[in-house]
């Protein structure tokens, strides 16, 4: 019998813990006035911003101070708002309050009355802020639920916002149709763990994870996972993620891939180490899989993207897949008995789940200052904004070396946290197929890696570098200073993590020794535990910088100033045509020819001949990709249930003689089987 | 810093600077030597790279800033990880601020720095060294970290200076140089993978990245190859041929130390050479199958280091 | 006080019926419609303040009995009869103007409305067993007037279905009813074949009889609430009815229908033990939940997707009542007046689709947002709350029903039950999507606003969004009442 | 209390099969004239039984009882189908069964055997009054659906839910004590009522469609 929590009259109203209210009560203070005062545009985000610092500030507090709790009166006998802010929740609030703050400055200039002015996008976009920061404050089954649905209706009302274009309405009820498929898994999940331990609250989880049966975790869990996955965009579960990341505006596409996504792997940190622990090692294998298959395929199928922003959500899938191989990771070595080596593998997952949010963030913010600028999203009509938008230019670099792992990023750092993690797995692997498959995860996030580079690399050079390809790209404007000083502080923040990775690592580190390994007290004892590797960020950059200027001023110094003369570049003896160029599609071409059994990519090439067979007028041409996923998985699951549906609607075939045998036969069945 | 790191930068930032060059005329002398006939003088890369420094540059009009601090940042960048790396001694001037994973990071800054610069210029040939050279890296990633973790897997560790400490006599790191002497070839840019002596626009890729440059900056540009492949080299040396390095910082173990690095990069570049002259260019979509060949050592090795390393 | 309520709550009907039918002209017919859907609901509203306060209430010599879980149907009847009422006189307007509806007319629809609205307030407050079922016929009789309403070919034809059906269903019950009279005399107790009398002898009544009872009572009154697979009448009858009628036929005709099953129930569980109604509600609530989807994924008719949906949502609440404890009956309880007040509000709010784009098809609905903002958001909402959306009431409500499977340990049925609230979930979404998004549509004709129709919709969308907020005290006092009288005795009520 | 059980069956069990046997009879009939008065005959046959328990009993109850089965079965629903029968009557040939004649008599007769075989056994002993009258009134109950299944016609539908309605009807009459008066009235006022409003719909059917089978409706499905 489940033990039910009314509302506890005796615990006093913690002055602690209405901190906790803080930044939920201003972002909900902005969803009204975004309806109250559908004029003034701006007032929601003004209200965000103040919720997001709120959240920042109650994140650190709670970082300093420990947990609080706080419990709202019930909604109904069963079901209440309860929250609990841990140092995990803290961690995730701040990852949400620092993304939310810079977004919500950038909407400052992104969101006027032109662009995404109407009521719905102000108000949905507090709501989609506040579920989340909720989302990871709850404390409660029910709690946990109403702010998962709410920031799936939240993002969904925004990622429709320009629901005149069928393809945006498409990937709207995608978007919902699988974040709701995504969130019965979870409540089925949930529901095991209620039943099981008699509680709907996680404090009767926390209390009942040492006495599940083996059989339910692994139940439980598999449940979780495919919920999840399904919200983190793990593939094959991804589908909805490159249709309605794109869809939205972009300071909500930002949120969606930087933080929305990430409650996901809150998610999933939180219920397999608070209330599934022990964990066995095939769960870690499994995510490790998951992980290792997300991160390739989501990185191939982002370097064939020729949309800006649909390349920036696929790389989200990338990077879910990065961050779960940490946690993958972090899973079989404390099975393993590793506990040092698991703390710093979920530490690496932490950190990068941070990282991931600022520079795509970053990114996805200068992809909304491109589309405004040029009107398109489309790469191959870009090209040689560097020069009238040198702000949004550089931060995008910023954040593109960021991605791509290049040092002395963020990304960098947490990148190579994740291979020391993988390392060990490979080190303690205990027989040949473990050995191989950490050696296959690690090949995998090396090849993840590369291909990243590549990416960003396209991205960035082809949207920004060289000669505009179209009209649209060529009189262009940089955007207001609210949305440069968005992104450049996301930069500034990227390159601070970056050389400054301890800042954050000890907090990841402390959190998850506490999640993992309580007995290790502190987060230095668990770097000692293993022979020192070391990277020193500040270190690479001082050196880095010290020898290229040292290199140019010996270079001056003996060879004297530099001489630069300025011309047309080479291209055979012509001038220069910016078709001639480099397209973004041709740049990728080799990576879809080495993986074309995976792509499935078509080319329909027609000649018009108008005098004859030599005389070609026209050449159409269109390219793409066949959509794996939705012809193989898909489609053959939705049309077999409608199907499957139309076949049953034959019963109620409009017969009265018919329905009246239903109501004989069902008699007659009843009275046969209560015999 | 201490005194002793900063004995050693200053014996190993001139040696890279100054051998770097030297190398590549050796694996040209080799090539020479194998293909029988008479090569260019060993000092032959110098003159180019000074001559080079000397000169005009001349720009594309649609260069931004990219395209102008790419060259410094390349060879910046190359030059921290040739100080990463073990030369004369199993520990390096820089060992204490990265790992193998760095150099690995740094290699991938400078090719990041280049890229975008070829693509600044709005050239095509730009694009298209930058679309090969960037798919044969991508595919070099996961062989090159395979192989260095073949190695640091069964010591638990990325240090390179454990690594370079190690007693390589086993299958694993059979293995393992046979993965990475193919990343090594790739990431030079060396026959069969690509040709560094062509400018031909159906196979070049490096080459194509760094067309649109001249004068100073192209002399900066082929410094920094210079060295990439010395730390290339190096890093080969330093995990599959271990002897002789110097173990304290003394000043015969550092002469000993010296002379067994010039050998060790001599041999290997003479091995480097001798493949040039035995293969031919691989066509590009080969090329693939060949570093995927470099994975498959990589993960044997893994496999067996570990497997080994337990027993 | 609360008799004089109960008085004016069984009088106040008829005598607006009576008065409507008598009245000549159309406005004064609106107006006395009005009044009388006021009238009534105050009194309901005062009953069952009266009880919830001074607990039940006996009349008429012990043949009327209002206790907790009657008065709170009261509630749930007279306010969506009063949301329908105000909404009425628009709604017939618009026919008359554009449909040729002949103004003399809206005198019949009245008559036969209150009255309507009188036989389920007789069920709810009938004490006889016997009564009881007569009540829950006449429904049958009054409302199949309604459907018909309109007399067109497809009216007629559902009007036809809804009669043959519900009748040899409820003549199915009428057995029941007679084997549990037979019941009462084997055991020798007073045969008044009232439920408060047979409750306190319901332990000693034959389990063999009472086995049979429980099954001819659930299949003959599940006929009339709708339980799958004896539903058929109800997707036509939903659709063919006035849209006022289709919000009140769904959301509380049906569950008036199983408030006579849980009456019957609470007395035959003690005889025949927990097992059988346990497994007759669960099944029939499984087997609605799973017969509405396959209907909800394919359909082409917006009323026939909303009376596939009260399928589902009866089959809901029966399957809550079924898992049973006090969690799964006070959920499922809850269940019953949030799917009240958001079926309501969508079949009212489907009144002024239809009017507006003259036809029932989904595919000819497009453009809401576009065409009529404000109605878009709205169905938007509607759907949104409908599928189980939070911060929207029908959420708390069916977490605490699949939180009760839980709590049972039904992992079988909690699994499928979730499985198919997604597909539904998924269904009604992508309809109401293609509705409501696009730029395209275009409307047929442009609805009269009234005030009263506007309120008639807001009156609900608020109560939707307030009991999703927080459940009241005293709506969760009345349900604990209500709970305390169904669960067998021993059990506490939290 | 002194228990009914040693009450002379005999006459209430003729009555009881008498009223199987006039059900028989009107549910496959295709000639609504005819069914018209079988359906009669049932409604007399209720009459006497009633009468027989009052005569019985003694008593108010049993006479009011009396008196209401005579005013709605024998007077009221008779006269409301009857000038729909004329019309039915009136206009073509009567539709044909849903089985044909032969082996829906078979099944007929089954069903009237299975519930004599079936209830007969159960009957409670002591609760009822007659050893015949409940299998008899399942028996009419099922023919009554049975007739329902097979009858096309709105109006054959309508006497059919009559008859299955009488069968109960016999069922709550024979019960020990009766069923309560205010039970025995609403049933019995309710009967009217929907037999009312089902010959009204019944009509405008058949005016609207024609003499069409009900099952040939079936512009709402799915």
């Amino acid at each position: 019998m489940m033990v039910l929590h009314p509302p506890d009259e005796e615990a006093p109203l913690e002055l602690d813990a209405s901190i906790v209210l803080a930044p939920l009560g201003l972002y909900l203070l902005g969803a009204l006035s975004g309806v109250v005062f559908p004029s003034l545009t701006r007032v929601p985000y003004g209200f965000a911003l103040a919720g997001s610092l709120s959240a920042i500030a109650a994140g650190l507090w709670a970082l300093a101070n420990g947990p609080v709790r706080l419990d709202l009166p019930s909604v109904a006998p069963y079901a209440a708002l309860n929250f609990r802010l841990d140092a995990l929740s803290a961690y995730f609030l701040l990852i949400i309050g620092v993304l939310a703050s810079a977004v919500s400055v950038y909407s400052f200039g992104y969101a006027d009355a032109r662009h995404y002015g109407g009521r719905a996008v102000g108000t949905a976009y507090c709501a989609f802020v506040g579920a989340m920061a909720g989302l990871v404050l709850a404390d409660g089954v029910f709690s946990f639920l109403v702010f998962w649905e709410l920031m799936s209706l939240a993002s969904f009302v925004l990622v429709v916002h320009e629901h005149k274009e069928a393809e945006v309405r498409r990937a709207g009820f995608i978007y919902l149709a699988m974040t709701h498929a995504g969130a019965g898994f979870l409540v089925a999940g949930f529901m095991l763990l209620a039943g099981a331990s008699g509680s709907l609250l996680f404090d009767g989880f926390r209390t009942a994870a040492g006495d599940l049966s083996p059989l339910l975790r692994d139940g439980a869990f598999l449940l979780f996972l495919v919920g999840f996955s399904a919200k983190a965009g793990v593939i094959p579960l991804h589908v909805w993620l490159p249709r309605a990341h794109p869809a939205a505006p972009s300071h909500v596409s930002a949120l969606m891939s930087g933080v929305m996504i990430k409650t996901a792997i809150y998610g999933l940190i939180r219920v397999s180490t608070e209330f599934l622990a022990p964990m066995p090692a095939w769960w870690g294998w499994v995510i490790l899989a998951l992980g290792a298959v997300s991160a390739v395929l989501g990185v191939i199928y982002a370097l064939m993207d020729h949309d800006l922003k649909r390349l920036l959500a696929y790389c989200s899938v990338e990077n879910i897949g990065v961050i779960l191989l940490g946690v993958g990771a972090s899973m079989v070595l404390s099975a393993n008995g590793a506990r040092g080596a698991a703390v710093l593998a979920l530490s690496a997952a932490l950190f990068h789940t941070l990282n991931h949010a600022l520079f795509k963030g970053l990114l996805f913010l200068g992809a909304g200052a491109v589309h405004r600028a040029t009107g398109t999203r489309d790469m191959e009509k870009l090209g040689g904004l560097i020069h009238a938008m040198p702000w949004t230019a550089a931060t995008f670099l910023v954040g593109s070396a960021a991605i791509s792992a290049i040092p002395p990023f963020n990304g960098f750092a947490s990148e190579w946290m994740t291979l020391q993690a993988l390392l060990q797995v490979v080190a303690g692997g205990d027989g040949p197929p473990a050995i191989a498959a950490g050696a296959v995860a690690t090949a995998a996030l090396a090849l993840t890696g590369g291909l990243a580079a590549f990416c960003f690399i396209k991205a960035f050079g082809v949207t920004f570098l060289g000669v505009a390809r179209s009209a649209a790209a060529e009189h262009v404007r940089e955007a207001p200073a609210a949305m440069t000083a968005a992104m450049a502080g996301l930069a500034l923040a990227c390159a601070v993590l970056g050389l400054f990775p301890t800042l954050a690592v000890q907090t990841t580190g402390a959190i998850a020794a506490a999640a993992l390994a309580p007995t290790f007290l502190a987060a230095t004892e668990v770097i000692t535990a293993a022979p020192v590797s070391s990277y020193v960020p500040t270190g690479m950059l001082a050196a880095v910088a010290a020898f290229a200027v040292l290199a140019l001023l010996v270079v001056r110094l003996i060879f004297g100033p530099v001489r630069e003369r300025v011309s047309a570049p080479w291209v055979c003896g012509v001038l220069l045509e910016p078709r001639m160029q480099y397209s973004a599609s041709a740049l990728a071409k080799p990576v879809r020819i080495i993986f074309q059994g995976l792509l499935r990519p078509y080319r329909i090439s027609e000649r018009r001949h108008t005098h004859g067979a030599y005389f070609v007028t026209e050449v159409h041409y269109e390219g793409g990709l066949r959509p794996v996923y939705e012809a193989y998985l898909y489609r053959p699951v939705v049309s077999s249930l409608v199907r499957l549906a139309s076949r049953v609607r034959r019963v109620q075939s409009g017969s009265l003689r018919l329905y009246l045998s239903y109501i004989f036969a069902t008699l007659v069945v009843v009275l046969l089987l209560t015999r | 810093m201490t005194p002793g790191d900063l004995l050693l930068f200053a014996l190993q930032l001139p040696l890279v600077v100054l051998l770097a060059p030297a190398l590549n005329g050796a694996i040209k002398a080799w090539k020479a030597f194998w293909q029988n006939r008479q090569g260019p003088g060993l000092l032959q890369p110098w003159w180019d790279i000074a001559k080079y420094l000397a000169r005009e540059s001349v720009v594309s009009e649609h260069a931004s800033w990219v395209y102008r601090w790419a060259p410094a940042v390349y060879l910046g960048a190359l030059l921290t990880a040739a100080c990463l790396a073990p030369t004369l001694a199993i520990f390096s001037p820089l060992g204490r601020y990265g790992d193998a994973i760095a150099v690995v990071g740094l290699l991938a800054l400078a090719r990041f720095a280049l890229a975008l610069a070829a693509l600044d210029t709005a050239s095509n040939f730009g694009g298209m060294g930058t679309s090969r050279e960037l798919m044969f890296a991508a595919l070099v990633e996961p062989a090159l970290l395979l192989g260095v973790f073949a190695v640091a897997a069964p010591l638990g560790t990325t240090n390179l200076e454990a690594l370079a400490a190690g007693t390589p006599v086993d299958m694993a790191h059979v293995l393992a140089f046979g993965c990475l002497f193919i990343v090594a070839i790739a990431e030079t840019g060396r026959i069969p993978v690509d040709n560094p002596d062509t400018h031909l626009e159906l196979t070049m890729a490096h080459e194509g990245m760094i067309l649109e440059y001249s004068g100073r900056p192209l002399g900066l540009l082929l410094l920094g190859g210079h060295v990439k492949q010395l730390v290339m080299l190096s890093l080969l040396a330093a995990f599959f041929l271990p002897w002789g390095s110097a173990r304290d910082l003394t000043a015969p173990a550092l002469a000993l130390g010296l002379v067994a690095y010039v050998l060790k990069v001599t041999v290997l570049a003479a091995a480097l050479g001798l493949t040039e002259s035995l293969n031919a260019k691989l066509r590009v979509f080969k090329v693939p199958e060949l570093l995927g060949t470099a994975s498959v050592l990589g993960f044997l090795a893994v496999v067996a280091g570990v497997t080994g390393g337990a027993h | 006080m609360t008799l004089l309520a109960l008085a004016l709550l069984l009088l106040a009907p008829v005598a607006t019926a009576v008065a409507c039918r008598l009245l000549r002209s159309a406005a004064q017919r609106d107006a006395t419609n009005v009044a009388g859907c006021c009238v009534t609901a105050a009194a309901g509203y005062l009953l069952a303040a009266g009880v919830f306060m001074g607990g039940p209430v006996f009349a008429a010599d012990g043949s009327l009995a209002v206790d907790a879980l009657s008065a709170y149907m009261v509630v749930l009847v007279v306010t969506v009869a009063l949301l329908a009422g105000l909404y009425s006189p628009a709604y017939l307007r618009h026919d008359i103007a554009h449909e040729g509806l002949q103004p003399q007319r809206t005198a019949e629809y009245y008559l036969w409305y209150h009255l309507f609205l009188w036989t389920m307030l007789l069920v709810t407050v009938m004490n006889n067993l016997g009564l009881l079922w007569a009540a829950i016929e006449a429904t049958t009789v009054v409302s199949a007037m309604l459907v018909g309403f309109y007399q067109s070919k497809a009216a007629l034809e559902a009007a036809w279905k809804y009669l043959m059906l519900c009748s040899v269903g409820i003549t199915i019950a009428l057995f029941g009813v007679l084997l549990t009279y037979y019941a009462a005399l084997a055991a020798g107790g007073p045969v008044s074949l009232n439920w408060t009398d047979l409750a306190t002898i319901s332990p000693q009544l034959d389990p063999k009889f009472m086995r049979l009872a429980l099954v001819f009572v659930v299949i003959g009154f599940g006929t009339k609430a709708g339980f799958a697979p004896l539903h058929a009448w109800l997707p036509d009858a939903h659709s063919q009815a006035p849209s006022p009628v289709s919000a009140v036929l769904s959301g509380v005709l049906l569950s008036c229908a199983l408030y006579g099953i849980l009456r019957f129930v609470a007395i035959a569980a003690p005889s025949v033990g927990p097992g059988l109604p346990k497994a007759l509600l669960v099944g029939f609530g499984m087997l609605s939940v799973a017969v509405a989807v396959p209907f909800l994924l394919v359909q082409r008719d917006l009323k026939r997707l909303l009376a596939y949906s009260s399928v589902e949502h009866i089959g809901l609440s029966t399957l809550a009542i079924g898992i049973g404890g006090p969690l799964g009956l006070y959920a499922g309880l809850l269940h019953l007046m949030n799917h009240a007040l958001v079926k309501a509000f969508l079949f009212l709010l489907t009144g002024n689709i239809v009017q507006r784009y003259g036809t029932r098809r989904i595919a000819g609905i497009q453009g809401l947002l576009t065409v009529a903002p404000v109605t878009g958001t709205l169905l938007l909402t509607g759907a949104l709350a409908i599928t189980g959306m939070p911060p929207l009431s029908i959420f708390v409500s069916e977490f605490g029903i699949v939180a009760a499977g839980a709590a049972q340990s039904m992992w079988p049925a909690v699994a499928l039950v979730v499985l198919l609230l997604a597909v539904s979930f998924v269904a009604i979404i992508y309809h109401a999507l293609r509705m409501v998004l696009g730029g395209e549509g275009k409307a047929q004709a442009v609805i009269e606003s009234s005030l009263l129709r506007r309120l008639a919709l807001a009156l609900p969308l608020g109560g939707m969004v307030a009991l999703g907020l927080v459940v009241p005290a005293p709506v969760t006092a009345a349900l604990g009442q209500a709970v305390a009288q169904l669960l067998p005795a021993g059990v506490p009520a939290w | 209390m002194p228990m009914m059980a040693n009450f002379s069956g005999g006459p209430l069990d003729m009555v009881a099969l008498a009223l199987v046997v006039t059900a028989l009879a009107g549910a496959l009939e295709r000639r609504p004239m005819i069914a018209l008065g079988m359906l009669t005959l049932q409604g007399v046959l209720l009459t006497v039984a009633a009468l027989l328990i009052a005569l019985d009993e003694g008593g108010a109850h049993g006479y009011l009882a009396v008196a209401i089965t005579l005013g709605v079965k024998v007077v009221a629903i008779p006269r409301v189908l009857r000038s729909a029968a004329h019309e039915v009557a009136a206009t073509g040939p009567a539709q044909r069964l849903a089985v044909a004649q032969r082996p829906a008599q078979a099944l007929a007769l089954v069903v009237v055997l299975t519930a004599f075989y079936v209830v007969g056994p159960l009957a409670p002993a002591g609760l009822n009054r007659g050893t015949q009258a409940l299998p008899a009134s399942v028996a009419v109950m099922l023919l009554g659906l049975l007739a329902m299944l097979v009858q096309g016609s709105a109006l054959a539908q309508v006497m059919a839910l009559v008859t299955m309605e009488n069968g109960l009807y016999l069922a709550a009459l024979t019960a020990t004590h009766g069923f309560p008066l205010a039970v025995e009235l609403a049933v019995g006022v309710d009967a009217l009522v929907a037999v009312v409003v089902m010959g009204l719909v019944s009509r405008q059917i058949h005016r609207t469609f024609g003499p069409i089978d009900t099952d040939r409706l079936r512009s709402q499905r799915g």
